[in-house]
């Protein structure tokens, strides 16, 4: 028995310790550390549960301690027969009332958030008030494109949104499945390829700067071989500079300077620009746009959604593709560049910025 | 098992027997003209213009049933005795069957 | 016919048996093979997962070892390993001689058998399915290669056998029980098995449905579930959780009712409210039927129908409870014996209580949508499966080894697997719960460094070790007990409450000489207390009706194992569709000789009955 | 006392069916089956409900349908049950050849009803409406054609049954085989009766 009891307070220390080492998670990634309104109730509501929940575990602990210490058969007794219990309604009872009362407990917050979590009609009115955001999530294949329907600017792998307000998405895969979901702010929806999926998401301006202004967004669907790699990141912004931000996507062009970015405009130009736009106004219909939309890939925070952003990355990103991201869309449709050429390219495309 | 076979009581009034089944018989074919009845009539609400839809589709789906239920229990015997269990796994499958296509028709709405 | 001149090389002898008890011996074997694969397959995914940016297993080929990992242990492992522990023990605990069709029996073997072998063949012909072992619609239709439709003829073979067993163990447990033995004094057990078949008889058949319609997308140009065809992806996800859901009852309600015998028998008890669990197992099974869709809560099915799915689910936690508190008060009192089996049922309380209350947490739909598809998920359902359906099998395996091949499992080598096994899985799954909530995707295969991730994978594929090397030991101990284990009593444990223990360890072929008369709740020990060595019978001493052994089984099953390579290579190898035909025409041939020859079985008679016994007690 | 015993009218059992333990649970086992059965073809029906509005540009049901070809098709099937019927009561009263017969006759509107959708599935493939076209056309070729193939299967078991036993007459082994090849043709019915009403008849309606 001694045994028994050691092993279990060695294995509880060793997870607390784990736990104290690793925190609550990182603050641009965890459900732990809440990040606005949606998150926020969905905390709480993980709070109740786990407390109604522990409460359980705890009641049927201390039971089981008591019945398996108590009740083991010691030395000299083998032979004894206790008593055959046929059962007790008064006890059967209390064990059926008392955990349909804690459901109950649990079931009506439940409800209730799950309703307010759907709400979506004021970016379904007929005319919908021009100061709510809607953002039209499109997830292909390892990457992810962002759609302002409002302003008619389109950008990709990096969501930019206002803070401290309620921001509302419309979401869809053009390929295969796949789900959006920012952890620190809210749950995920997925995006299915045969219909539209609505829901909304607030992101808090002090939780924004704790994380460092930028949350990790996430693939939550199995897509297919790169579905770990089919990262996003999400920068919230105060509403004036989200605003000013949208006006220099209105009007932003590719502006090259320099030889060698030039250069690797030309090269753009001849085998890229069939799918990448890098104007952030594309006006084709969705399916033509089959890549992310480059205009700011300058400003972005990640090569591929995944890599540190420098030229070294990038250039390893152009080179071999599915050595970053196996099964991804672009490799082989360019053919094989050189070192020279993927220099240039990595010029240009590292001078495409809008801020 | 074969020693545990049951012949019957071989007393058994062969003639009331003859006369109990000729009765059910009877009874299976008034069903069935019931059933064709009910066939024509269903074809023929569909067919009738002047109904609208909102009237046509349950009336059918309601002679349906009558239908089935005249084929499970005359001619499939489900009313006879020893019927209890077969009974309850089928109208189990029916309720898992009912709520599939209830959802079907609820939630797979694109 | 005598048994003497029946006796024909053991390979023959296994291939042609209808016997119950040496069908769960192969089940036993096929599953417990099939354990060791899906085993594999986790440890190569906790390795790559044991450091973030880990080149082990990259990419597509860790997605088919994932799904593999998924699809072999619920279908080839968990589900037979349990139709092994239902058919070495039901007919028995009934006090019958056999199944109520044991060429039926033989059949659902075998065609579970060559449809897990025909899904694991995909390794070695152009690679496994990759589209999780749910393998959702749009994914799996875009899948390249033939992995996909590996799985789906695949599981529609094995899918086969399981609802043949089904209706088999429903119409055993209804038609084939002794005299006595009413609806109220069955074993716990076999309570489990009657409502888990009927769970088999409603759940498969959405699953057969749905695996048509993809074998139909994919081989044959359907397009239920292609948007542009005018399909829809989700009509698959229904199908697949209709199905789905009840797998879980049907996988862990065996598990309750082994551990129910395990708590009763080593308490020296009694079950504890034996009514109200029997009532709990039907509510249990019943309601299983109405919460798949809390599988499917960010599919966006809406709030109404997210709501009226929550609070359905977590309803089932009412009867759950309830079994919870009846073994712990079947212990309450008790003079408990702490061998192998009920370290495993003590052990299951807490492991199983940890899964069924995240399982609560889950059904909260708003909530949910946090722990959706995340390492939360991959938590509790390993808390439930593992510490639920995987203990019990361990123990059952440990309880019922002696009744099923005469011989003790080592106790020490016995008690060194489970506390490896128990250290190894909490070890492996509890942390995952935290790696969710922080923000960990389900079935990734890599994640990057700097998001918080790398101490807990690295502690979770600690412990999967654990419990390979419990594994290990486990077949170190069945080796050596097979090799000069000792020799078990019929009552092995000394403490039996059921049947099984009545009669010989292994059991005779006949499995009573006389059938037995029930004269209440475990008939055994009823007959243990007044003093009576063995039961009462409840007939004279006959001649005993057998079933003939038979090939056709064997052959049926391997008929459709061909027509599957031959409809899936159709297209591109010319000899594909003739191949696909003469599967069928072997198939369907079998069918027809086996309705055209009669099959009387044969007689044991008296005398060798009566010789037979002899040996026994001797 | 042996299955295979001959018997006579006096001697037959009235349940011959489950007269014996293998009779027994064959028909227990068989209803269980139907309740099987029953899951399976309403996963088709609600699939085929979810998309029957699916033509993607191929022929609609309204346009599609030929309600007196479904008609006739309708009263063959039913009259089949009928004689099937008429068979079992023969069966009760040990009349072998009267059964034998009934049964016939059961077989030939089987195979008439099966001829009839064989035309039918003709013609509509004449007129575009291919398995391949559209989620409707896939999923109402596979309800349609599912309940198809369960006729074809029965037509096989009965002709089996009657091929097998015509030598040897009725006995205790024998009998829940019919028994249950009648209850499985019902079956066939009751699905066609939601067919013909839920897919051709509110195919009309729309």
């Amino acid at each position: 028995m001694k045994k028994w009891l050691l092993n279990w307070r060695l294995f509880s220390l060793f997870s607390v310790m784990a736990l104290l080492l690793a925190g609550c998670g990182k603050p641009f990634l965890s459900t732990l550390q809440p990040a606005g309104e949606v998150a926020d109730m969905q905390y709480s509501l993980m709070l109740l549960s786990t407390a109604i929940m522990v409460l359980v575990i705890i009641v049927v602990t201390i039971i089981f301690v008591y019945v398996v210490v108590r009740f083991r058969q010691r030395k000299g007794e083998e032979k004894k027969i206790p008593k055959q219990v046929e059962g007790s309604h008064k006890l059967e009872i209390i064990w059926t009332v008392i955990p349909i009362l804690l459901l109950i407990i649990l079931a009506v917050p439940t409800v209730s958030a799950t309703f307010k979590l759907a709400d979506v009609k004021p970016m379904n009115k007929e005319k919908r008030n021009k100061d709510i955001v809607v953002v039209n999530v499109r997830a292909n294949l390892y990457w992810w494109e962002f759609e302002y329907p409002d302003y008619g600017i389109i950008t990709s792998q990096d969501l930019v949104v206002p803070t401290n307000e309620r921001v509302y998405f419309n979401l869809k895969a053009s390929d295969v499945k796949h789900s959006f979901w920012i952890p620190a702010v809210g749950g995920k929806m997925d995006t299915n390829v045969d219909n539209k999926n609505q829901f909304w998401l607030e992101f808090d301006q002090k939780a924004t700067d704790k994380a460092g202004g930028i949350f990790y967004g996430k693939c939550a669907e199995l897509c297919g071989p790169s579905h770990a790699l089919m990262d996003f990141k999400v920068k919230p912004l105060p509403r004036e500079e989200f605003d000013q931000w949208v006006e220099k996507m209105k009007n932003a062009k590719p502006v090259v300077t320099d030889s060698v970015a030039k250069e690797g405009e030309a090269i753009f130009n001849k085998s890229c620009i069939g799918c990448h736009a890098v104007s952030p106004v594309d006006k084709r219909p969705e399916q033509a746009r089959t890549a992310p939309n480059l205009a700011n890939f300058g400003d972005r925070t990640r090569i591929a959604g995944i890599l540190e952003h420098n030229e070294e990355n990038l250039k390893k990103w152009l080179k071999d593709p599915n050595s970053v991201k196996p099964g991804n869309k672009m490799a082989g449709t360019y053919g094989n560049l050189t070192d020279a050429q993927i220099n240039a390219l990595t010029k240009y495309l590292m001078s495409l910025k809008v801020e | 098992m074969a020693n545990q076979t049951n012949t019957g009581n071989p007393n058994v009034d062969l003639a009331y027997r003859r006369k109990k089944n000729a009765e059910e018989m009877k009874h299976q074919v008034i069903s069935f003209v019931l059933m064709i009845a009910l066939t024509l009539v269903a074809f023929f609400a569909v067919g009738y213009d002047q109904f609208s839809h909102w009237f046509s589709v349950p009336f059918i789906l309601l002679l349906a049933v009558v239908q089935v239920a005249f084929q499970l229990y005359y001619f499939m015997h489900m009313s006879h005795k020893g019927h209890e269990l077969p009974s309850l796994f089928l109208y189990g499958g029916v309720l898992v069957a009912f709520l599939t296509v209830w959802a079907f028709m609820t939630v797979v709405w694109w | 016919m005598s048994t003497v001149a029946r006796k024909k090389s053991l390979i023959w002898d296994y291939l042609t048996t209808v016997d119950h008890k040496k069908i769960a011996i192969l089940y036993l074997i096929a599953g417990g093979f099939f354990f060791l694969v899906g085993g594999l397959e986790a440890l190569f995914i906790r390795i790559q997962l044991a450091k973030p940016n880990n080149d082990f297993l990259v990419g597509g080929l860790y997605n088919q070892v994932l799904t593999m990992h998924g699809t072999t242990m619920i279908f080839l492992a968990a589900m037979p390993l349990v139709f092994a522990m239902m058919n070495a023990v039901v007919p028995i605990q009934i006090g019958a001689r056999d199944v109520a069709f044991p060429f039926l029996n033989a059949l659902g073997f075998w065609l579970f058998f060559f449809g897990g072998v025909f899904l694991n063949l995909s390794w070695f012909l152009g690679g496994a399915p990759d589209a999780g072992w749910t393998s959702y619609a749009s994914l799996s239709l875009e899948s390249p290669g033939h992995g996909i439709d590996f799985y789906v003829l695949g599981l529609q073979i094995s899918g086969f056998g399981t609802l043949i067993g089904g209706i088999n163990f429903l119409v055993t447990i209804i038609n084939m029980r002794a005299p006595g033995m009413t609806y109220m004094r069955m074993p716990m057990f076999t309570w489990a098995t009657f409502v888990t078949s009927a769970l088999i008889l409603f759940a498969f058949p959405p699953l057969t449905v749905g695996l048509i319609f993809m074998m139909m997308d994919r081989l044959f140009g359907g397009n239920f579930y292609n948007p542009a065809g005018g399909g829809n992806t989700i009509i698959w996800e229904h199908l697949f959780w209709i199905f789905g859901h009840p797998e879980v009852y049907i996988l862990v309600l065996p598990a309750f009712g082994i551990f129910s015998e395990i708590f009763a028998t080593f308490s020296k008890k009694r079950l504890f409210g034996y009514s109200s669990m029997v009532f709990a197992t039907v509510l249990i099974g019943f309601l299983g039927f109405m919460v798949w869709a809390h599988h499917m809560f960010t599919v966006g099915m809406g709030p109404i129908a997210n709501a009226i799915f929550a609070v359905a689910t977590m309803a089932i936690a009412v009867p759950t409870g309830i079994k919870i508190f009846n073994w712990l008060f079947t212990m309450w009192g008790g003079n408990i014996r702490f061998t192998t089996p009920m370290l495993y049922a003590v052990a299951f309380i807490p492991s199983f209580v940890m899964g069924g209350v995240t399982g609560v947490m889950n059904a909260a739909a708003a909530a949910d949508y946090q722990y959706h598809d995340s390492y939360f998920v991959v938590a509790h359902f390993h808390y439930v499966i593992v510490g639920g359906v995987v203990f019990a099998l361990l123990a059952g395996a440990h309880y019922w080894w002696p009744k099923m091949f005469g011989k003790m499992l080592n106790e020490t080598l016995g008690k060194i697997t489970f506390w490896l096994f128990f250290t190894g899985f909490h070890l492996t799954f509890f942390i995952q719960h935290f790696l969710g909530l922080m923000g960990m995707p389900r079935r990734v295969f890599t994640y990057l460094p700097g998001q918080g991730f790398e101490t807990g994978n690295l502690i979770s594929t600690v412990g999967a070790f654990f419990m390979a090397a419990a594994t290990i030991v486990l077949l170190v101990n069945v080796v050596i007990t097979t090799a000069k284990g000792q020799k078990a009593e019929a009552d092995a444990w000394g403490d039996g409450r059921t049947l099984e223990w009545a009669v010989a360890s292994p059991p005779p072929e006949y499995n009573f000489a006389q059938t037995p008369l029930v004269r209440g709740l475990d008939a055994f020990w009823i007959e243990k207390m007044e003093g009576k060595k063995g039961l009462t019978p409840a007939e004279p001493l006959g001649d005993i009706h057998m079933p003939n052994s038979s090939i056709l089984p064997f052959v049926i099953s391997l008929g459709l194992f061909i027509a599957a390579f031959g409809f899936m290579y159709r297209t591109e190898h010319s000899w594909g569709l003739a191949v696909g035909i003469i599967g069928l025409l072997i198939t369907l041939g079998s069918m027809f000789l086996r309705s055209v020859i009669d099959d009387h079985g044969f007689h044991i008679h008296k005398e060798e009955v009566l010789e037979a016994e002899k040996g026994v007690k001797a | 006392m042996h299955v295979e015993e001959k018997l006579t009218a006096e001697t037959f059992p009235a349940s011959p069916e489950k007269a014996t333990l293998e009779g027994k649970n064959k028909f227990l086992g068989f209803w269980l089956f139907l309740g099987g059965e029953t899951v399976l073809f309403a996963s088709l029906f609600a699939t085929y409900l979810a998309l029957r509005d699916k033509t993607a540009g191929g022929p609609s049901a309204e346009e599609l349908f030929r309600m007196p070809l479904v008609f006739v098709a309708t009263m063959l099937l039913l009259t089949s049950s009928l004689t099937s019927v008429y068979a079992i009561y023969h069966m009760k009263n040990f009349d072998f050849k009267k059964m034998q017969l009934w049964f016939g006759v059961t077989v030939l509107l089987g195979a008439g009803f099966l001829g009839l959708e064989i035309f039918e599935f003709n013609e509509y493939v004449r007129e575009g409406h291919v398995f391949t076209k559209s989620a409707f056309a896939s999923s109402f070729y596979t309800l349609v054609g599912t309940h198809g193939a369960h006729v074809a299967f029965g037509l096989l078991w009965i002709v089996t049954l009657m091929i097998r036993n015509a030598k040897r007459g009725l006995n205790l082994y024998n009998a829940p085989k019919f028994y249950v090849a009648s209850l499985y043709w019902h079956f066939i019915d009751v699905v066609w009766v939601f067919i013909f009403t839920v897919v051709y008849l509110m195919g009309m309606v729309g």
